[in-house]
């Protein structure tokens, strides 16, 4: 074990302008916050992201001119409704969008997980999805070798980066994440770096009284940086709830034309985050 | 008839009546109707089902909903947590009874979109997205789609991008499947052998005839079209129990 | 949830002569060895037994004339030597042995867990084991439909039944399995049927107090039966170690020909097991 | 030359020296000889390795061993459970650095034999099975190969069945991967340019003739060969520490 405790500056260096970048969590559930607001100080360019179903970590980094594409099986903000920095560059033009589907997403994130080049599923057939997703080779209908039924093979999905926020980490990287995992150990496995931020940092020797708690082992942990609230304004298991005001808050800043403010004063400011 | 039930209520009444005892059911992301007719369901006529949260928590014992149907708070005192990817294998395997869709059009074929108004490559409106529904409308053995204003842009005569396939779109295979579309006007089915869309049920102070001029497609009726079984005083206190501040409303503000 | 506690004859009953049987745990850890002596008590014939590293249960099996064929990555008594009945019987031809390797079992229990009707591996290129999985054909060389590269699909492996021992159940079939697990959530997704022993039942009410030490959910458990030191003479991690002596006196017993006296002894009369 | 080291130990420190610093190691069933090697490793020259037991434990602190390589005693304190089939995913994906495999048979180009001698389909001598041999020996980037008796009988001309893929069973791909056999006798290598197998090492006591007279076929001899670097008392201490009761020596009867 080697220790990769970091800072969350360095940490954020890992990610390269242009790079293929996924979150842990789901909507506003463990999601690496803190470290997307990094991403934005640092003013990272071009991202690629891909995830299963994002929300504000998503539409914060395209609203604040970090991204280039967006691969997703749904974006959105749950009963708030649509993800406005989202909706409003991809009906301009100036986000590449490519609708993914839940299934495919997450059997691309397995296939690399898993050290394949592609992976089968079922469903999809039918739908205009897999237009699109043939035009940037993702997917393609291929017959089972054994039964001959139509499959979809889903072409590998391997992050450059994979940001996972958790609740507990030692020096060395083992993780402990409490509650839902969503695809946070698949896409761990799937990426070429891994980052995880936590809550709190525990000793190893706390980590060794309870191996069955650790989700993800050191050994696919390249950073470990100690993130208290760095969820924030989303949830974290056994820590904190989602701030839905927040939440609402951001949304009515977006949809004032008042995004720049809400950067200043949560992003760069860093008022009460 | 009855005292005037809401218009969620009765959605999420007729929601639950799908579900049978022993069926292996999930809700997905932005789910409040599904994960309250989930709940109503286990309470009443279903109380062996798997219920299975989109927040990965099974067979909760859900004292309330949040905006978020991914809240972790969800799955208090779960008795496992069942991942998406693990529920989409169950999915595979044929052994995911029911699931719960949105949409954002729905066309006679039962066709959904949830993808984009206009051309995908530059959408006039950019909707959310699918999700799971290119995925699971084929394969799940029923599909339930709520639609909470139904209106002829929304029932149209052919959807602007097929997200989520119908019967026209489907291998023979996947056409025993059945979709069921419940909106604030009624409830839809496919059950004829042309597998097109047919009125099954009216809501209380709705109508046959305010059905068909609320869809934009000639849409069929069944022949024993009836208004909708309403829920009782019980099933009502149960979902504002579990909704006390009205979550189950923001779809239709 | 529906209650599937049972007993364990009952519970035998669901395995019916030839059907394609897999066990949990691995060589001699949290093995069912309780239900292996309950089919031999039953006189199951023909069953086809699959797994990747077993040991004493598919010699037992084998020995007391209850097996027709075994597919396994490898059959054998760790540093006691060779697995006697399955030699014999395999030298004899009175088995079918089809060796597997321990990635193309696993995949193909995968395959069966995810719904796949097959699922790629890589390696297994230019063994003679292909040759003898060809014939069983539930190996085929592909191409990725993506990359082109040569792949190994491997069938779906889907068991009649899967049986596991785990340290805890409640009634309903919410399993908790502590220590390692093998394949055995693998093993449990991919069969058709499902039964779990257990060193102790414990109540839904202790079960729903921490959902994440719940390894398997009800709704894939088709029988629960409390089968206190039923890994015996394997181990069950947590309750007891394996019994090394134990294991010596089977394969001496074998080795002098006084097989059916273990059987009498341990099997049918029950003695100190 | 040092007092005389139990061949055992001669062993284990020979497939220790294979593992570097952070290499990721997994051992498998049946395997006292890695075990112990892979904790030699990690208490000297490899700390910050990452140490994958057969028995899921990541980075166990080993106090002994077991009959059983699966024993879930092997795991104590660990850091992390890391399942076989996660191991394998590892290893697909090219970060599996070193595994350790038996073989009943090995010839010249390293393939080996854990199936059968004879017939497959009427064996004359039913082996116990390759495992995860044809899995992992082209794909690894490290496999060693341990064998407690060499001969002409184990050392042959061509193996009887190919378990595990010698280098003239490879694509050019998998041809760079090495292959290091470790015996009673030596250390053999393929690292010439046609991957054919060599003399090393030859351990204290024994020489490369009698190295050569054991083996069935005309083995080459690499031009800087020499005697078998001998573990220090400290690596023999350690040994018998964590092996007290020699389940290590249970192969070599």
């Amino acid at each position: 074990m080697k220790k990769v405790l970091t800072g969350l500056q360095e940490a954020a260096g890992l990610v390269e302008d242009g790079a293929l970048v996924t979150f842990g969590g789901a909507t506003f559930s463990r999601v690496p916050m803190e470290f997307v607001r990094e991403l934005v100080r640092q003013g990272k360019k071009d991202l690629n992201l891909i995830d299963r179903e994002p929300a504000m970590d998503f539409d914060l980094l395209i609203g604040a001119g970090c991204v280039a594409k967006v691969r997703a099986g749904m974006v959105a903000f749950e009963v708030f409704g649509m993800a406005p920095n989202f909706r409003k560059k991809s009906e301009s033009g100036e986000l590449v969008t490519k609708e993914g589907a839940c299934q495919p997403i997450i059997a691309g994130f397995r296939a690399a997980a898993m050290g394949l080049p592609s992976l089968p599923v079922k469903g999809m057939l039918g739908s205009d999805l897999l237009t699109i997703s043939d035009v940037i080779g993702s997917q393609k209908q291929i017959q089972d070798p054994f039964t001959g039924e139509t499959m979809i093979a889903v072409r590998a999905i391997e992050p450059d980066v994979a940001i996972i926020h958790a609740q507990k980490a030692d020096e060395f990287g083992n993780v402990r994440i409490e509650g839902p995992f969503y695809e946070d150990v698949i896409k761990a496995k799937a990426a070429k770096k891994v980052v995880v931020t936590v809550e709190e940092l525990i000793s190893n020797t706390e980590i060794r009284k309870m191996p069955e708690a650790t989700t993800i082992p050191h050994f696919i942990v390249d950073a470990v940086v100690e993130t208290p609230k760095g969820a924030y304004p989303c949830s974290c298991f056994n820590y904190y709830d989602v701030d839905y005001d927040h939440i609402k808050q951001y949304l009515k800043a977006a949809a004032k034309d008042q995004f720049k403010n809400y950067l200043d004063k949560f992003v760069y400011g860093r008022e009460s985050v | 008839m009855n005292d005037k039930i809401d218009t969620p209520d009765m959605m999420i009444y007729a929601m639950a009546s799908e579900i049978e005892n022993f069926d292996t059911v999930l809700h997905g992301v932005s789910s409040p109707l599904p994960i309250l007719a989930m709940s109503v369901a286990r309470k009443t006529h279903a109380p062996d089902m798997a219920y299975i949260s989109g927040s990965e928590g099974v067979d909760p014992e859900l004292d309330r909903i949040y905006p978020s149907s991914f809240d972790a708070r969800l799955n208090r005192n779960a008795v496992a947590y069942f991942g998406l990817h693990e529920a989409f294998d169950l999915a595979q395997r044929g052994e995911l009874k029911i699931m719960f869709l949105g949409a954002a059009q729905v066309d006679r074929y039962g066709n959904t979109n949830l993808s984009v108004i206009g051309d995908v490559n530059r959408p006039k409106v950019q909707l959310p997205g699918g999700a799971a529904s290119a995925f699971l409308m084929p394969i799940t053995p029923k599909v339930v789609i709520w639609v909470t204003r139904q209106s002829s842009r929304v029932f149209v005569e052919e959807v602007d991008f097929v997200t989520g396939q119908g019967y026209n779109h489907r291998t023979d295979e996947h056409k025993k499947n059945e979709i069921v579309i419940i909106s604030n006007l009624g409830v839809m089915n496919f059950k004829n052998p042309d597998r097109l869309m047919q009125i099954q049920y009216y809501h209380p102070g709705h109508s046959v005839d305010e059905i068909k001029e609320n869809t934009g497609f000639d849409i069929l009726v069944a022949p024993d079209v009836s208004e909708s079984p309403v829920p009782g005083p019980d099933i009502i206190k149960l979902i504002n129990q579990i909704d006390p501040e009205g979550v189950r409303r923001s779809e239709f503000r």
